[in-house]
């Protein structure tokens, strides 16, 4: 085990901004890839919902 | 003979026509019909090759087109909305440098051809100045000169007059002796003798038989 | 052949009827050249060090310009149409014209370098090596755009676009060209960027005609 | 013959469809245990390096988002070759799938190259080979995504854009020369980013984990995304009104 403590970890032996900012992008733009699929799916499913119920 | 077998095409995701058979055999010729948008420019350029068919195939001479493009190529006369015509040029150059790639006709031939479409052979008036018309009879000149065998006219009445209308007419008709093939689209009747059929996309329009 | 003859004389013959816009490609060179010198400073060894690379730049620009004309009008009023349905392969076809741009876009480029080059103060063997460097390498640029110029045929913002796409392409050309220079100076001699350029001009006039054929049908269709 | 007409099948639309909703979520939960795991060895079994303390973890982002946007060129680049050869449409339904998240890993490698470069070599960015490759290579995602958004008729910008990826995959090698070739001759900074190899092995698996994490979310998220281009294309056939019928 390379941390004494939860704080040790989270600091990253001074490099926190660096290291976390790297993972941290990175989860933010994994995510929010995800998030924006998943809305584009809903909002063509309901549009598509609404074309075939207006003529069916 | 051209022959078109269960031809489909495609503009984007929406299906123009499908299923479009028939033979045009040599000496006769094809009226194509149908309301605006139905896909008569799409069909045409099928036939040439620019566009390749979702599926079904269109053969010359038996052969399939893409497997004998130049071949075939060599045989085809088309003329599509535009006129294919380069504005900065006078009528006779665009005549010499349209006909230089396939066999280089010579100034004879222009000027004889050009008077069939009533133009005038020594006019050096670039086209940019000539009228739609006008314009259009230069790109048609291009049927006076060829020994080509299968002619593809998409609109060729358009913009024309009378006159010029009958002189394309005849052209087609000597065309259509020698043997040649024709397919075109026009929203006008075609005064054509000879083994002439329509083939129509999309429903006919009922005050036509 | 026959049908790469014509087409080259039918393109140089249309760059004769519009002398303006080989001009205007010309006007854009020495403008994008002389504007350096007025942003950086008139500091003779910092232009002389920067000078080939300035140049090449501007030659790059220059011929992205003049890109569109290419296919933009033949795509318009239809000759596009009649070429590719000629009884030739249309990728000698779109070889003739990528000769005819290169000859009536670049071939200027090449031989009014000097004349910018001395501007930067330049000595003679710099600006050999510049404008063989140039005239090696601008074929390059015509071939490569050739193939931006076709996929870009008639699309809504085609000029910036064509940048776009093309920039990474022209990285590699960029380098070996502009480095020409440098390679010179420095003693290490230039054969093997000339050469590299040698061999990416050979490579492309075999297969960027194919790719820009392949890009018209696709802009016909 | 059988194994043809059945590749074909799965190439339709409309079968493949289903398939891939009930692909994703393994996809999905593969990517999820594997960066589990990858990032488990990367922050608790890797050692602390000597020289460069813990700001060297960054690697284990780095290294994977960097190969993966390599690896997607090439993946889409291939998907619209075989497009272009047999005319298949989901091949581009595929390969205009993979390019937005292609130039999201090429965007991500930039940016934790720069966050690893500050504190290692002191500044945001370097004109290093490999970061000036990758950043031509964003580039190269840029315009294929700008030229297929461009084109109004779907099919001219999946053909185009499909030439264009092929054109820029054969290109990719010779800028990737060229940017070296350069970069030495100018003497720049000249850093090795994957160390000796006398790395750790806990530093490999680290990072091959981190590969594996995002080459399956790769895979879930375009089958997503093809997915939703499959709805939007074939919006006015039979399947998709059934489907959007049921769906309620």
């Amino acid at each position: 085990m390379n941390w004494g403590s939860p704080a040790e970890f989270f600091a990253m032996g001074g490099y926190a901004f660096y290291v976390w900012g790297s993972f941290g992008v990175c989860m933010i733009a994994v995510v929010i890839e995800t998030i924006l699929l998943f809305r584009r799916r809903t909002n063509l499913l309901l549009q598509l919902k609404s074309e075939s119920s207006g003529n069916p | 003979m051209l022959e078109v077998s269960a031809l489909c095409c495609m503009r984007g995701e929406r299906e123009i026509f499908r299923d479009m058979s028939f033979v045009l055999a040599d000496g006769a010729w094809i009226h194509i019909r149908g309301e605006n948008g139905a896909g008569k420019t799409t069909l045409l350029k099928a036939l040439t090759g620019l566009l390749r068919p979702a599926s079904g195939s269109v053969a010359w001479n038996g052969i399939p087109l893409h497997e004998s493009r130049d071949d075939f190529h060599r045989d085809l006369l088309y003329l599509g909305h535009a006129n294919g015509i380069k504005d900065d040029l006078d009528a006779a150059e665009n005549l010499m440098l349209a006909g230089s790639i396939v066999d280089a006709p010579t100034a004879a031939e222009i000027t004889l051809a050009m008077r069939e479409l009533g133009l005038n052979p020594s006019s050096r008036t670039p086209v940019r100045s000539l009228s739609q018309g006008q314009k259009r009879r230069v790109a048609l000149s291009r049927l006076a000169l060829g020994r080509t065998k299968l002619w593809i006219l998409d609109e060729p009445f358009a913009a024309l007059d009378t006159a010029a209308v009958a002189s394309v007419c005849r052209l087609m008709d000597r065309h259509l002796d020698r043997g040649g093939a024709l397919v075109l689209t026009s929203h006008q009747e075609v005064p054509l003798g000879g083994r002439g059929t329509e083939v129509w996309i999309g429903t006919p329009q009922e005050n036509n038989p | 052949m026959n049908a790469f003859v014509a087409v080259l004389r039918r393109d140089l013959l249309l760059a004769m009827r519009r002398k303006s816009d080989v001009a205007m490609t010309l006007f854009f060179f020495i403008m994008v050249a002389s504007l350096f010198p007025l942003a950086i400073g008139p500091e003779t060894a910092l232009l002389r060090t920067i000078a080939p690379g300035v140049l090449w730049v501007a030659a790059l620009l220059a011929s992205l310009l003049s890109l569109p004309r290419m296919f933009e009008t033949d795509f318009a009023d239809g000759t596009l149409e009649q070429l590719a349905l000629a009884p030739a392969p249309l990728a000698l076809i779109a070889l003739a014209k990528i000769l005819a741009h290169w000859l009536g876009a670049c071939v200027p480029l090449v031989v009014l370098a000097p004349v910018l080059a001395l501007q930067f103060g330049l000595d003679a063997r710099a600006i050999a090596m510049l404008c063989l460097s140039l005239a090696l390498g601008t074929p390059l640029l015509s071939l490569l755009g050739a193939m931006g110029a076709a996929l870009t045929l008639g699309v809504r913002g085609g000029g910036v676009l064509v940048a776009l796409i093309l920039m990474p392409l022209y990285v590699p050309v960029l380098i070996f060209g502009a480095g020409v220079v440098d390679a010179d100076a420095t003693g290490m001699g230039a054969a093997a960027n000339l050469s590299l350029l040698g061999a990416m001009l050979a490579a492309s006039l075999f297969l960027a005609p194919l790719g820009t054929a392949s890009a018209l049908r696709i802009a016909l269709e | 013959m059988f194994s043809l007409f059945n590749w074909f099948r799965y190439a339709s639309p409309q079968t493949f469809y289903p398939l891939a909703g009930r692909m994703i979520p393994w996809f999905a939960g593969a990517a999820a245990v594997f960066a589990a795991a990858g990032l488990y060895v990367g922050f608790f079994v890797a050692p602390t390096d000597a020289q460069q303390s813990e700001v060297y973890r960054v690697i284990f982002i780095h290294v994977p988002v960097s190969w993966m946007s390599m690896f997607i060129y090439l993946v889409m680049a291939a998907w619209g070759a075989i497009g272009l050869a047999f005319n298949t449409r989901l091949s581009f339904m595929m390969a205009r799938s993979l390019a937005p998240t292609g130039a999201l890993f090429a965007f991500l490698s930039l940016w934790t190259g720069a966050l690893w470069g500050r504190p290692t070599w002191g500044t945001w960015w370097v004109w290093d080979a490999r970061l000036t490759s990758e950043l031509i290579l964003l580039f190269l995602y840029l315009g294929v995504m700008a030229l297929q958004a461009a084109i109004d008729d779907q099919r001219r910008g999946d053909r185009a854009g499909a030439l264009l990826a092929i054109i820029g995959a054969i290109n990719v090698p010779i800028i990737y020369f060229s940017v070296v070739w350069w970069n030495t001759l100018h003497q720049g900074a000249s850093v090795s980013l994957t160390r000796a190899p006398s790395m750790a092995r806990a530093m490999l698996a680290g990072m091959l984990l981190m590969s594996l994490a995002c080459w399956m979310y790769s895979i879930a998220v375009s089958l997503a995304r093809a997915r939703c281009i499959m709805l939007e294309r074939e919006r006015h056939t039979a399947w998709v009104g059934e489907l959007a019928g049921s769906a309620s």
